[in-house]
């Protein structure tokens, strides 16, 4: 049934009453999650379409009976003391949706989440949905057909059009996972990849890279050391990126020598990783490694 | 955002970091005065791009008139498209050694880390791929930061003598204080040089303060824009992400990756992209018009390639916006879009309705745009 | 070592935390002066032993002549021991509720905590054992500190209005702030009160700093022997660790833990120890004899029990020692002896050769000194 | 052989340059310590009685092939970074000697420590000693007769003085070990009780603590809950120390209403732990038990 989250997750929203939160939370109702609480400080008390808002997380959990996982809403500045509490209140799931968020700030909360065996996914992310389940994000739910491709990607619309050319070719989606855009986050191909390889539902994975970093190229090498694996098919963004430039995403950089396109579909292909030139290939290679 | 190697130092030296002795100048006349105070001097043009030494940046002088002389000619020269309009000026150090020693972010690792080369001198970029053997990395937890025997490790390693080993760890507790007062994502002194008769010294500074933190400190966030060109500055006070490249194929999409995406697919099919320009999730039709008007009247964009994937943006609204630049441009490029998503009906109807194309599928879009490009190239 | 209420105001006022307006007086002139400008005024004496409320130390006037007489009385009388030398003079302030506050050290769990209650005015040691359930922790990573949510789960157990929030979240941070740049092992404000019409003040500050960080804060460095007896003072400025006790038995030993067995095994006899004096590790002849010195000159002293394991220290180095101090005071107190370990021959023949009796077990230490005490006692 | 040390374990002393470390160093040989390198920054190259001397952990361990456990006779302002010099070189078990440690560090790198799976004795302690076999630390070993009882102890002296006790009854020590003086230490008596629980060694525990803290009485609470255990012994210092001052021991205060003898010693008993009047009555104690 995917990965890390299921149609019984059990969902907590932060910031559930900023336009977002509250726009989302609707678009997650109607997707089937099982939103049971949402926290604004201040806000304890109300509701957003009909979810009870709690002025702290330990309210929510308590009045709740248990929470298995929290997204987050919560303005950049105010993120970090969200996800904080969170941690501390024994959450060991948390999609953080906010951008923005001080790359300092990430490094501690990653950190510290990582010693209280909390999974971050993000910062700057769309989110995961287990397609058909739950949807903890802000991804275009129609786009995805449920199906046994796992989904991990750095990147936000890029992964709902690389969805719909999969959909196009009948090829569905087991879960969906968006890694975040920020230089540090919480997941990394090879934590997401691990999931899925120990999910029966997902046949072969389809990672979605970007310029920046080296996320790939570990990935590639961790890849590669394998004796079991599933088949895995990539797109990388940002061949024709100059470097030294921020391209969107705080994490899209070429930058002190690392990161660049020709490095990262080198690393995957000398791994054994077909790499798309385009995100309309991306179905073709699947064709060949299935 | 980069600071200038004079803002650089400026910070540096407030934390007790030894730097040349120096004043910024912006006339040539400033110039011969820091000599006269100085002596022998080194004038370094202050820009933010990199390798300014090998493109002629940096130049020396013995005398306040062949100080004066130079200036002349580096104050107001373009190096690597940026005009020099102020040197720093700063006394010529005898120096025995080059070192290399940053501290910057481990993406992959989610910590902190010095980087320390004895090859000083050599671009980061060069040493990470070329010589990286010759590059020891101190990782440094984030919530615990530097510790005192992080500078013995690198001065063992820089085999600096025991007698120095004191300046090297004040240099990295500064740079390390540094980094999380100004929160840099890369404070960088190649080199850092050894002093003729020992003693160390920060030649070069670099500082990059995390863009998600500028707001943290005014003082920065004021300039933040100064290393962008006139569009790029244009198209940050919008709210777009922005960069310039050298094509003639403007491209308009919602999200980095698709923008991005575009860009390798126009390239794909032989075309140019002349920019990355994502007007982020949920555009209104008023940003919609500001971005299409942006590149409709950009001199070098022939053809503009709209790609949207609508999740929360909405189509009518994009093709609104459209409609609107259109309007109030009366640009006759050509344009061809690629809508998908919500409200794509509403959206390809008010586009049609002017006698627009629309696409469904981006490769469609992209070679169609590619194709117009080079018949208007060729004829 | 603990600060006095005025030094804890001083500081939390610094760090923003509201506290009323106050003024440090040291005569009953100074009291009604402060007085004229207060209005209605509480005069609280300015002593380092608890429940001085309880004990009187605390007293109200209306008018500068009502403050002028009490603070006659007030000033330099006896409090629980402790000579009340100034007052700091406060404007009464009207209020509804009285909480509890402070941040310590949680040993156990070994990470900071927030301690928090409903019922202000009651000591902590109460608190802790009659209404554990009133006490509501709120603990904090020694690596991470505090974050504002803390201040959220504390307003709501405290029930204070959500328009009042931020008001306890910046006593909060600012308590955090002053425990780690004070190197405090505890700030607490009791009450912390809720004024008539709304708002929170500190009535009551206390902060206490952590003995080994002194060395980071001279400014209290050069005061941390003031709560201390003279006798104390002189010990610690030799280097001892010494507590004064009231009984009648002096007591020297090295280490901590033997120190105290050995005044619980007086105690178990049926004597009573007059002091805790641990020499320390490797003492030196020296410090023996100025250790038993100071115990043969104690006015209630009446038998000195010495009780040494020798480890790195060695028993002739002590045995020298006690000849030395010995001879130096013409003491004809009996001194009982107990040497074991490094140099234990050396040291016995030293002391037997003056007439000394050297005691192997504690035990038999202990109880001669006590059958001798008793005898002294009842002759 | 005893817990956490035998005389297999490679030790590395960290400050054996300085007079305290020099000196226990020749005193560790002489029991037969594998002592196989010592750091002092800025005296690497030199020598302490035969045992090389190196500028950093780094060179220590790489020039002795692995090192075990490190003795810290550092100065306490220095001695936080000698203690994450060796944490971060992977150094699992150390004995912090140091006394006077400011506690705000030690809160820190024993947090430090915890997550990085390292073993912490003291600060403030006397150290650790398998008799017979190693020793790191500073008690004086000729009092400790070889044998079948593990003791653990928050003071130095006093153990000494026990442990004679206990030779003249002629029960011997497997393993002695103090957690140290101050109110923040890496050990408790819980973690060293479960260590002699799984020594084949040790037949019964000799728990010498003090007033100040509640280590004894969560000892206690751990011990009652306990279906197989060895027999425990106690014995509680501090009878008659007036509430509020610090007995020596940064630890021996009795504070805001925690650490008193009385609660100490009703809590052991009712735990069933037998808690001796004097030093003497211990192993009287212990034939009761054994």
């Amino acid at each position: 049934m995917g990965i890390l989250v299921d149609k019984n997750t059990k969902v907590l929203v932060q910031g559930i009453t900023g336009r977002e939160g509250s726009f989302h939370t609707k678009l997650m109702l109607e997707y089937g999650t099982r939103i049971v609480a949402g926290v604004t400080p201040g806000k304890g008390g109300t509701n957003v379409h009909g979810v009870p808002v709690y002025d702290t997380v330990k309210e929510a959990i308590k009045e709740s009976r248990g929470i298995d996982a929290s997204i987050i809403f919560v303005p950049a500045r105010f993120a970090p003391d969200a996800i904080y509490e969170a941690i501390d209140n024994g959450i060991k799931l948390i999609v953080v949706i906010t951008e923005g968020i001080p790359v300092h700030e990430e490094l501690k909360f990653v950190k510290y989440a990582r010693e209280h065996s909390t999974i971050i996914i993000g910062p700057n992310t769309p989110g995961i949905m287990t397609v058909g389940e739950t949807k903890l994000g802000i991804m275009p739910a129609h786009v995805f057909k449920k199906g046994r491709i796992g989904l991990v990607s750095r990147s936000g619309t890029l992964t709902y059009e690389i969805a719909r050319e999969l959909g196009k070719k009948n090829y569905g989606v087991s879960t969906v996972l968006g890694l975040g855009g920020d230089p540090v986050t919480g997941l990394n191909f090879i934590d997401v990849y691990n999931y899925f390889m120990d999910d029966p539902h997902t046949d072969a994975v389809v990672i979605i890279g970007e310029i920046g970093g080296d996320a790939e190229e570990r990935f590639a090498k961790h890849y590669a050391s394998l004796r079991n694996k599933k088949p895995v098919v990539a797109y990388i963004a940002g061949k024709t990126a100059p470097p030294g430039k921020r391209m969107g995403h705080a994490g899209a950089i070429i930058s002190m020598g690392m990161g660049d396109y020709a490095s990262k579909r080198k690393a995957l292909e000398e791994a054994g990783i077909p790499v798309a030139d385009k995100p309309s290939e991306i179905p073709l290679l699947l064709d060949k490694v299935l | 955002m980069k600071l200038y190697e004079y803002e650089a130092k400026s910070i540096a030296s407030k934390y007790g970091i030894p730097v040349p002795r120096g004043y910024l100048a912006s006339s040539p006349g400033e110039v011969a005065d820091a000599c006269k105070k100085l002596g022998e001097v080194a004038m370094k043009s202050q820009i933010l791009v990199g390798r300014r030494g090998l493109a002629g940046g940096i130049k020396f002088a013995k005398t306040p008139n062949e100080a004066y002389e130079v200036a002349k000619q580096l104050l107001g020269s373009i190096i690597r498209g940026e005009k020099v309009e102020k040197l720093l000026v700063e006394e010529k150090i005898c120096i025995e050694k080059e070192y290399y020693l940053s501290i910057t972010i481990d993406r992959a690792e989610k910590r902190i880390i010095y980087l320390v080369s004895k090859m000083g001198g050599v671009e980061i970029e060069e040493l990470v791929k070329q010589h990286p053997e010759a590059l020891l990395k101190i990782p440094v937890d984030p919530l615990l930061g530097y510790r005192p025997y992080m500078s013995r490790i690198a001065a063992k390693f820089l085999e600096i003598p025991k007698g120095h080993w004191k300046e090297l760890h004040n240099i990295m507790n500064a740079m390390y204080k540094i980094m999380i007062d100004y929160d840099a994502d890369l404070v960088e002194f190649n080199p850092l040089a050894w002093k003729c008769g020992g003693g160390l010294i920060a030649l070069d500074a670099k500082i990059t303060i995390d863009d998600n933190s500028l707001f943290k400190h005014p003082e920065f966030l004021e300039k933040a824009h100064r290393e962008l060109s006139e569009l790029e500055k244009l198209a940050k006070s919008i709210g777009f992400s922005y960069v310039e490249l050298d094509g003639d194929i403007g491209i308009i999409c919602n999200g980095a990756g698709l923008t991005m995406a575009t860009m390798d697919l126009v390239a794909y099919y032989g075309g140019k992209p002349a920019n990355f320009l994502d007007i982020g999730g949920g555009a209104s039709k008023e940003r919609v018009r500001k971005a299409v008007k942006i590149l409709l009247e950009h001199p070098r964009v022939k053809v503009l390639l709209i790609n949207i994937f609508g999740g929360i943006t909405r189509c009518d609204e994009v093709a609104k916006g459209i409609i609107e630049a259109l309007e109030e441009t009366q640009s006759k490029k050509p344009i061809i879009i690629r809508l998908l998503g919500t409200n794509e009906e509403e959206g390809r109807r008010i586009l049609e309705s002017r006698g627009l194309q629309v696409f469904t599928e981006a490769d469609d879009a992209v070679k169609k745009a590619v194709e117009i490009t080079k018949s208007i190239n060729n004829s």
